[in-house]
């Protein structure tokens, strides 16, 4: 089990590695494959009024004149080590984990995201729940009441759900219930739960219904599917043979059996939003990763976007072994040698 | 044609008006108190450029940070026309021209403390300035002061040139006496004078780039917290002495500023009295349009002032075949101008169709319309095929046409060019950029622009002061064009012009002086380097709970140091 | 006796458990573990075993499936041990084989007559009438409907299933087919249909069988000799007649006094040997003898010294310490010298 | 009345296809302390009839009809809910592969818990020391240790054993296997055979042993019942049915199996054809495609659907062969033919 | 002569001893393939088909938006000033439906919105089937060489499929068609932009489809008619592609057309967030982020909204039962 652990964090650093380099090279290669000089990237690191030679003194510090393997080098020791970097009145300290310093805005990357962290986790983890209750809820009396009226309103539903992009539902809901009726905030707003919790839940509660109702709505069609897979399962003909009441039947064996490959799912789903909740947060306008992914490239800030990526992908390859390793607290059968 | 007539409310006295209608507080005070406390709450769609005196380059940024920072001289707080005089802040007096207006003083005054209780001394106020000469620092600031002042040779700046003699541009004869040498005559440095760079900071207290987080106060204000990209708060400052401040009331007992706010929910907000004000002072949003205009009852709690801004289109005369005056003529012509003044906004909220560049409010504007589009306004197309078939290409040509990305209405208004110009076989590609990069990488690279034949680029230019020098001077002269990119005059090279420039500069005489900028505005729209699209207006939406508004004609938008809170 | 057909001598498969990125070997499941035995041509050799003993294996050796850890394969003479793929080919046509399951071992995409003629593709051989002819002629040896050539697998019962699944076997006129548990899958009155027409096939077409199978009485009606595997090797080898009639190994023994007899008046009075617990894993099995750890007759040498598999009357090996029905004692520890 | 009668059992299953009548008509009785087997192919609707006993069609898309009586009780038109309280405690069931047939996320022991604890209010620890019982005298070595062990962590012969302890936690009055040694090798399936066959001794229940292989229920069962296409085609004791055969099914199968006990290296008499589609059972006779005899009947067969009648003492068989020519089929073409070695 | 989906050709009686259910008494069945037989039950399932229908009638619509929109004369780009009221922007009368306009005219210019809905559909389904064909491809060819080859080959592919599920693939593909410039690989403008998109989007969805495809393949490894073909002397393409493809059409079929309204979403969202085909060609997502800004005009939101709601649920319907009729067990 420990050594299980062990090798997979190594494999997760591993990957997280490859993540980086992807994407590094990605961000560094390709302008240049568009014909950028070193001088072009420095250009909007130096203010408006840089004289050429300011420029190529610039592009020279911030090493970009150095092979690409160099830069990413220097760019996974900052991770490790924190970095300094050069860049004119003064050298600038970005401590471990220094993933990058946005030239832009004169900010370590790091503790920018730290900051707005909580954001997402509040947004992916407050929706979370109400869709996994909602979802797998709706799923399980879908299964059990299969051909119902119930089921096939649920099931248009759940379809209708999934087949309506995010920023579709979010401007819908934003102009009935905020602009229009005027019972939840527009978004942008964020009091951090510690703060006050009642106005934490409040602000972030369209976003937490909208995120959940399209989540929901797949969790239900998988749960539903899951379920009656599981409902025709031997060891359900068992139980039911055993005399137990059809809820304890339901819950306690089927809905075990069914939760598992949804549990995959979760972990995935979840990790990628706490990585960003890209089109939730730009709806409404949220101060969290995805906004400020969205911000980082708008502005084409490489060091921010590098950091970014790389914390989303820190989340999902975090998220894949929390739920590998509740696979195995869940299911007995899978062992972690 | 479009004519000058600034919306001014008509003959109603504003005396007492607690009410306000329609453009109540263009001139008048609406809603008038004395009453202190209470907190303002403001939002801003997006964020500060900086909140360091040294490096912010926005208007509502230089209208707030009066809030917290005392420059030595300042516009005067108050509604109308008297809102674009100067009047001393730090400084006793305005400032006093020696040597043909080469070498002005300011005497301070006594008394004014930062937050921390050390007395402020021109010592602090040249610190300011020296280092905001570092534009590495500090990229989105002007450069006026670097580029006027007498430096010595190879000065780079406080930080890179820490022991570098200023003296021969700045001098501090005694903690009370600053004295600025320029290069050139220059006679009205007092505009100078009132920018953010002057505001004093305390060479001890400044931690560079990171000052932002924290702006030592001088103003009645100053900071509690600062999140960056969420918001900040701005609590009394109790250092602040009212004695030796008559320009300020500072009514509330603190500001609240949120950042980063779903424009469309700052309108929302501010029209249901939940928010006091959008700090950014550029209008309503256009979904919020359709809810005001219609009702005069809502309509009457707005105000549209016109700005100092003009949104235009550089022509850029290095991208062949606009390098043929017949062809940007064409363009000139064939432009739909009703179309681009709906793109930006409609009436209200893009503003007054521009025939030239000065705006109306800038002393030197003249009516004159040297391209006509036409009797609508909708484009001269045989006008426009005619100077094309002179150009050499009849049946049109071909290129691209850059905007910022991020701005809708710029988008918008390229999309109206692209069509209007279709009309005549100019076919026009849409090149959008990211805002941080727009003229520092593409558009305002010439280099970039020419080898990416960006013919045409959409761009914007608000006046820095209400004067013909503080509008023109950074669009139209060539000289501040950088081959390194990030110059906002993108396409006038025109020797001529320079030359009009430097004699308007020397010039002292005001009424000349604003002759040679009409002049100026003249000869640049006859090289039609520039299609005028919009005088920027703003539709303002004033909240009910706010005391003591008035619009101020410096910035355009709402003075933020008279309001105050019901 | 005539030269050996097939001859297989200390044939073994070892299959690594393999772990992480690398796929490191750990330990290896000893499916065989040297086997040696004789098939001549015209017979039909008898494999039983219980599950897991490495029947299947021994088949897939033989045909070449998998390749061997150890031993040697001959065939007609030829050792095809290690034969490269692109040898093997032409010899593939001579050695079949029959597979368990009537639902797998047919490509449902494919239709009866793809099924039966793919030998012909695979192999490139051209038939005098075209192939369609020469499958209809198959289908109609094997008791199927020629018409039924272009039918696909799903619209036949298991029985016809596994008729075609031979037909396809007796394609390529071979001499050697391997049955794996050619019936086991089917019921008792298709079984029986089947278990006939392999033996119509085995005069008509003069085969040689090796047929794989668990239960011992189907082996019993079709073999003429019988091996007896457990965990991975053979515990005795004899001709029908003296392996049922007098088993000398113990195990040989159990198993068959544990096979249910369809007779309920002799039930009472039949004595019968009850082995404990399970066959044993072979990733672990026992050291020495491998059956002593179920063995009655057990004793301290079985678990040190592995016996041999001995000839101890004409046509009869065993691998016992303790033999039964031994004719006359040979002294067991004597061969261990 | 006996413990356990079946009358006329029917379930039917609608499908897209069409109706499925699984079991067609099915009657049978059975007392305390005997075993009945029920043999047939595959399809036959020997598991249907086993789940319909139990009620566990109920609430499914299963058509009951006729009547079940246990003990005293009618099932077909009781509640669910009451079948619920008699499952696992008056009657329990065995099924064929027990690792599907346990829950793989829960220990064998919590298994047994909680089938003990629905119908014993007790505490978990009794519970769980009556578990440890059960396993012990299922004959699982170390039940104290082994009761915290998963499903698949027991080999297939302890996992059936488990599942017997399951079924008997309660003391069932009728216990069903439905072929509760297919999965298993032989050295097994006789180890749990002989189980089996002390434990009913030990508990006195009913046993149903569901099972296509003839020689299992040779071992086990006292009375027989042949299903074919849904229905009883013959029923007698053990002796009738391997004595006395009169169906020709019964005959093909016994035709059909290769005997251990016999060296016989004659061709074995199989059954022509296929098992027939239970939605479109043949007409007449389901048998009579593939009856060989099915020219003696006079044309009857694929006509008239034949009754179950009783020859003697007990002994039922669906056939419309006169009496006397099965009997004389038997003993002049069939029988002969099976002893000949 | 292999069929894996294509109708049987001959058609002669025969009663089969075979066992189908029903076929007792009816006369003849010819073959009927696996795929004849999903057809038959996608036939029964109405709504499925009605799903089916809308994507037709949207490929129809993509393939024919200049007939379409011609037909009302309108051009997606055109403005129609004229009709918008100057002072707030937003049609006169509200919306500007009328015979001429069917869905409306936007605000700010007056451009018609039904042609362009028309045309966005170009765009979306363009981009969205070619990404869907490039993960397939891709998904496929990997899918299959991992779960066939095993071994160290396996568990690169299945470590490098891992390594693009940890992608925030939204973020990066955002970035990567931010930072991608205007002219590249020899290609400009729309080319350029769709196929970036398609690239983008393809390129990162593959993982989806590899997975479902090595698990399949992994299982038909383990079925006995590959080891038959393999006692048969058959090699390693042969087993691939006549054994083992047929079986992984349904599959593939029934995942690409599950992955088609995911990539339509995919689309709008990048459109939506500024960085797809540039304007003022039409998008649905692009329309959407124009839209955002004029919610109260809500037909400038609700066509394109509808537009996409509408493409994803017919292909997720039409989806569904292709599964359904293909895989009837994972009904
Ligand atoms: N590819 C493989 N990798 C690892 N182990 C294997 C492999 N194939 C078979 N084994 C193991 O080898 C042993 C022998 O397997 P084999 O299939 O030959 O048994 P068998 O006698 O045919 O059993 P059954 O009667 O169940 O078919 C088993 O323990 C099995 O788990
Ligand atoms: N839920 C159901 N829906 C439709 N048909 C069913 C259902 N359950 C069983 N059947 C059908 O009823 C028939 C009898 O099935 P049953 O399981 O009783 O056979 P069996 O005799 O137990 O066979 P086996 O020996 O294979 O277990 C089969 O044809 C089966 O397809
Ligand atoms: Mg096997
Ligand atoms: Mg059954």
């Amino acid at each position: 089990m420990v050594t299980y652990i062990i090798r997979r964090l190594i494999w997760s650093v591993v990957m997280l590695s490859i993540v980086s380099i992807i994407t590094f090279a990605i961000f560094f290669l390709v302008p240049r494959l568009a014909g950028a000089t070193s001088e072009d990237m420095a250009a909007r690191y130096v203010g408006r009024t840089a004289s050429a030679e300011q420029v190529k003194v610039a592009a020279e510090k911030l090493g970009f004149n150095d092979p690409l393997i160099v830069q990413y080098g220097r760019f996974a020791k900052g991770i490790v080590a924190g970095a300094d970097y050069d860049y004119g009145p003064g050298v600038e300290r970005c401590p471990a984990p220094c993933f990058g310093y946005s030239f832009l805005t004169r900010l370590p990357v790091w503790p920018d995201l730290l900051d707005r962290l909580p954001v997402t986790i509040s947004l992916a983890l407050g929706a979370a729940v109400i869709w996994v209750i909602a979802g797998v809820a709706t799923g399980v009396l879908s299964a059990l009441k299969r051909g119902s009226f119930f089921d096939r309103a649920a099931m248009s539903i759940a379809l209708a759900g999934v087949s309506m992009p995010i920023f579709f539902t979010g401007m819908v809901s934003l102009v009935l219930f905020s602009y229009g009726l005027k019972i939840t905030v527009a978004g942008g707003t964020y009091t951090p739960f510690l703060t006050n919790p009642a106005t934490w839940a409040y602000d972030l509660l369209l976003p937490w219904i909208t995120l959940a109702f399209l989540y929901a709505a797949g969790y239900a069609r998988l749960t539903r599917a899951g379920m009656l897979e599981t409902m025709n399962e031997d060891y359900i003909r068992t139980a039911r043979a055993k005399g137990l009441r059809e809820r304890t039947v339901v819950v306690k064996h089927g809905l075990r059996g069914a939760l598992t490959p949804i549990l995959t799912i979760f972990g995935l789903d979840l990790g990628l939003l706490l990585g960003g909740a890209v089109l939730t947060e730009s709806t409404y306008s949220l101060p969290g990763i995805g906004k400020y992914a969205i911000d980082a490239i708008g502005r084409q800030d490489l060091p921010q976007v590098m950091g970014v990526t790389l914390v989303a992908a820190f989340f999902v390859v975090v998220a894949n072994l929390v739920v590998d390793l509740l696979y195995a607290v869940v299911d007995p059968r899978v062992r972690l040698v | 044609g479009g004519s000058t007539t600034t919306p001014t409310s008509s003959g109603a006295p504003a005396a007492g008006g607690a009410t306000g209608e329609f453009n109540g507080a263009l001139t008048a005070v609406v809603n008038p108190s004395d009453k202190k406390g209470g907190i303002l709450k403001l939002a801003n769609a997006g964020d500060w450029d900086s909140l360091d005196p040294g490096d912010t380059y926005y208007g509502y940024s230089w209208n707030f940070i009066r809030l917290y920072g005392r420059s030595l001289v300042m516009f005067k707080s108050a509604p109308g026309k008297t809102g674009n005089e100067l009047t001393p802040d730090l400084a006793e007096g305005l400032g006093t021209p020696s040597d043909d207006a080469k070498t002005w003083t300011y005497k301070l005054k006594a008394g004014v403390k930062f937050e921390d209780g050390t007395p402020v001394t021109s010592k602090d106020v040249k610190y300011g300035v020296e280092r905001s000469f570092d534009k590495e620092v500090f990229p989105d600031g002007y450069t006026y002061f670097n580029d006027f002042l007498n430096w010595p040779k190879d000065y780079k700046g406080a930080y890179k040139s820490p022991d570098a003699n200023t003296d021969s541009a700045i001098e501090t004869p005694d903690d009370q006496t600053i004295v600025f040498h320029l290069k050139q005559p220059l006679s009205n440095f007092d505009y100078f004078a009132q920018l953010p760079a002057t505001i004093p900071v305390p060479k001890a207290k400044d931690t560079g780039a990171k000052y932002k987080e924290h702006v030592i106060a001088t103003g009645p204000y100053k900071f509690d917290k600062n999140e960056i990209g969420k918001g900040f708060t701005l609590v009394r400052n109790d250092q602040w002495d009212p004695a030796t401040d008559p320009n300020r009331k500072a009514l509330p007992d603190g500001y609240d500023v949120a950042t980063n706010v779903n424009a469309d929910d700052i309108d929302n907000r501010v029209l249901a009295g939940d928010l006091d004000v959008d700090v950014t002072g550029t209008g309503v949003q256009p979904a919020a349009l359709g809810r005001i205009l219609p009702d005069p009852a809502v309509k009457a709690g707005t105000d549209n002032p016109t700005g100092t801004r003009l949104w235009y289109t550089s022509i850029n005369g290095n991208v062949p075949p606009l390098d043929n005056l017949e062809c940007r003529k064409a363009v000139e012509y064939a432009a739909d101008k009703t179309a681009l003044q709906t793109a930006w906004g409609g009436e209200f909220a893009g503003g007054q169709i521009a025939t030239s560049l000065l705006p109306p409010s800038i002393p030197g504007h003249e009516d004159f319309n040297t391209w006509v589009p036409g009797a609508d306004n909708k484009g001269d197309v045989t006008k426009a095929k005619e100077a094309l078939t002179a150009c050499g290409q009849p049946n049109g040509f071909e290129t691209n046409i850059s905007y910022r990305a991020e701005r809708p209405k710029e988008k918008a208004a390229a999309e109206a060019l692209q069509q209007s110009l279709g009309r005549v076989g100019i076919k026009l590609t849409l090149k959008p950029f990211p805002q941080t990069d727009y003229f520092a990488l593409y558009a305002g690279k010439p280099g970039y622009a020419k080898d990416n034949k960006l013919g045409l680029a959409m761009n914007g230019w608000q006046s820095d002061w209400p004067d013909g020098f503080g509008f023109l001077q950074q669009i139209v002269d060539s000289r501040v064009i950088r081959e390194t990119g990030g110059s906002s005059n993108v396409s006038v090279r025109d020797p001529e012009v320079d030359k009009l420039i430097d004699q308007a500069m020397e010039q002292t005489d005001p009424n000349s002086r604003n002759g040679i900028w009409t002049q100026i505005d003249k000869k640049v729209m006859d090289d039609a380097y520039i299609l005028p699209n919009v005088w920027a207006k703003a539709l303002l939406v004033r909240s009910k709970n706010a005391t003591n508004v008035f619009v101020n004609d410096a910035y355009g938008m709402y003075d933020y140091l008279g309001m105050g809170v019901k | 006796m005539s030269e050996p057909l097939l001859s297989v001598e200390g044939l073994e498969k070892h299959f690594p458990v393999t772990k992480g990125l690398l796929q490191r070997q750990v330990a290896a499941v000893k499916a065989v573990d040297g086997i040696s035995f004789d098939v001549v041509k015209g017979e039909t050799l008898g494999l039983v075993g219980e599950s897991g003993c490495g029947k299947t294996t021994t088949g897939r050796l033989i045909t070449r499936l998998i390749e061997p850890t150890g031993g040697k394969i001959r065939f007609e003479g030829n050792d095809i041990t290690h034969m490269s793929q692109g040898r093997m080919r032409p010899l593939r046509r001579d050695v079949q084989m029959i597979f368990q399951d009537p639902y797998s071992s047919l490509n449902p995409r494919h239709t009866v007559g793809a099924i039966v003629g793919a030998p012909f593709r695979i192999q490139g051989i051209k038939t005098e009438h075209g192939t369609k002819k020469a499958v209809q002629d198959i289908l109609e040896l094997v008791g199927l409907n020629p018409e039924h050539y272009n039918r696909y697998p799903h619209e036949f019962s298991g029985g016809q299933r596994q008729r075609i699944g031979i037909a396809r076997t007796l394609a390529l006129k071979p001499k050697l087919i391997i049955a794996d548990e050619p019936v086991s899958a089917l019921d008792v009155s298709i079984q029986a249909q089947v278990v006939n027409l392999l033996e119509d096939l085995q005069s008509e077409l003069d085969l040689t069988y090796l047929v794989i199978a668990h239960d011992l009485s189907v082996v019993r009606h079709i073999s003429d000799r019988v091996a007896v595997m457990y965990l991975g090797k053979i515990v005795e080898l004899a001709d029908r007649k003296s392996l049922y009639e007098s088993p000398m190994h113990p195990y040989t023994n159990a198993l068959l006094s544990a096979v249910p007899i369809p007779d309920p008046k002799g039930r009472a009075q039949r004595e019968r040997i009850r082995l404990q617990g399970d066959v044993p894993s072979p990733l672990n099995p026992p050291p020495a003898c491998r059956f002593h750890t179920r063995c009655w007759k057990a004793q301290e040498i079985c678990k040190t010294i592995e016996p041999p598999l001995e000839t101890l009357a004409t046509g009869h090996q065993v691998a016992c310490h303790f033999p039964e029905n031994a004719p006359a004692t040979p002294e067991p520890a004597a061969t261990t010298a | 009345m006996s413990f356990l009668e079946l009358k006329d059992l029917q379930v039917h299953f609608p499908t897209d296809d069409g109706l499925v009548k699984s079991v067609d008509g099915l009657s049978f009785a059975l007392e305390r302390g005997k075993t009945l087997g029920i043999v047939g192919e595959s399809g036959s609707g020997k598991s249907v009839t086993s789940l319909g006993i139990l009620g566990l069609h109920k609430g499914g898309r299963a058509k009951l009809g006729g009547e079940i009586w246990l003990d005293g009780e009618e099932l077909v038109g009781a509640s669910a809910e009451h079948v619920r309280t008699l499952r696992g405690k008056k009657m329990a069931m065995i099924f064929q592969d027990p690792l599907s047939a346990m829950h793989p996320f829960y220990t064998v022991g919590s298994q047994i818990i909680e089938a003990y604890r629905i119908h014993n209010d007790v505490s978990k620890k009794v519970a769980r020391k009556h578990a440890i019982d059960m396993l012990g005298r299922v004959g699982i070595p170390q039940p104290d240790r082994r009761v915290d062990s998963y499903p698949h962590e027991f080999s297939g012969g302890m996992r059936q054993r488990a599942m017997i302890a399951m079924a008997l936690s309660c003391d069932p009055e009728l216990l069903i296997a439905d072929e509760p040694t297919t999965a298993l090798d032989v050295t097994v399936q006789a180890q749990i055979l002989d189980l089996m066959r002390d434990l009913q001794r030990d508990f006195n229940a009913a046993l149903i042993i569901i099972t296509h292989d003839l020689g299992v229920v040779a071992e086990l069962a006292d009375d027989i019942l042949v299903m074919y296409g849904g229905k009883c085609i013959e029923y007698g004791t053990a002796e009738d049915i391997f004595e006395r055969p009169e169906h020709p099914y019964t005959w093909g199968l016994l035709g059909s199996m290769p005997r251990l006990d016999r060296d016989r290296t004659e061709r074995l008499l199989p059954i022509k054809g296929s098992p027939p589609s239970l939605i479109n059972v043949p007409a007449g006779c389901a048998f009579h495609p593939r009856c060989t005899f099915e020219d003696r009947t006079g044309g009857k067969a694929s006509t008239e659907v034949p009754q179950l009648v009783e020859t003697e003492g007990g002994h039922l068989v669906r056939c419309h062969l006169p009496r006397d020519t099965r009997r004389s089929i038997w003993e002049t073409e069939i029988k002969p033919s099976l002893e000949a070695s | 002569m292999t069929a894996p989906l294509d109708v049987p050709g001959s058609d002669f009686e025969a009663t089969p001893e075979a066992v189908l259910a029903g076929q007792g008494d009816i006369k003849a069945i010819q073959g009927r393939s696996l795929g004849q037989i999903a057809w038959m039950r996608l036939k029964r399932d109405k709504v499925a088909l009605a799903g089916g229908l809308v994507v037709i009638f949207l490929i129809l619509v993509a393939i024919f938006a200049p007939l379409i929109a011609g037909a009302f004369g309108q051009d997606p780009t055109q403005f129609n000033s004229d009709l918008i009221d100057p002072t707030t922007l937003v049609p006169k009368g509200g919306t500007g439906i009328g015979a001429d306009h069917l869905f409306g005219v936007e605000p700010v210019n007056g451009r018609d919105i039904f042609s362009r809905v028309v045309y966005g559909a170009r765009i979306s389904l363009l981009i969205a089937f070619l990404a869907t064909l490039l993960s397939v491809v891709i998904g496929t060819l990997l899918g299959v060489t991992a779960g066939y080859f095993g071994g160290i080959v396996d568990s690169i592919i299945s470590k490098a499929m891992d390594v693009f599920l940890a992608f925030p693939i939204l973020v990066f593909a955002i970035a990567l068609a931010g930072v991608v410039p205007d002219s590249a690989f020899g290609l400009t403008g729309d080319t350029l932009r769709v196929s970036l998109l398609i690239f983008i989007i393809g390129f990162f969805s593959w993982p989806y489809i590899g997975r479902i495809i090595r698990g399949q393949t992994l299982s038909l490894r383990e079925r006995e008619f590959v080891d038959a073909a393999r006692s048969l002397g058959a090699r390693g393409p042969y087993i691939i592609f006549r054994e083992m493809l047929p079986n992984l059409i349904a599959p593939i079929l029934i995942y690409a057309t599950l992955l088609i309204p995911t990539n339509v979403i995919f689309e709008a969202s990048l459109s939506f967030l500024g960085v797809g085909v540039r304007p003022p060609t039409p998008t649905w997502g692009g329309m959407l982020a124009d839209a955002v800004r004029f919610y109260t005009v809500p037909h400038f939101l609700f066509f394109p909204g509808m537009a996409i709601f509408i493409t994803v649920l017919a292909f997720n319907l039409f989806g569904d039962g292709l599964r359904d009729a293909l895989d009837p067990k994972a009904r």
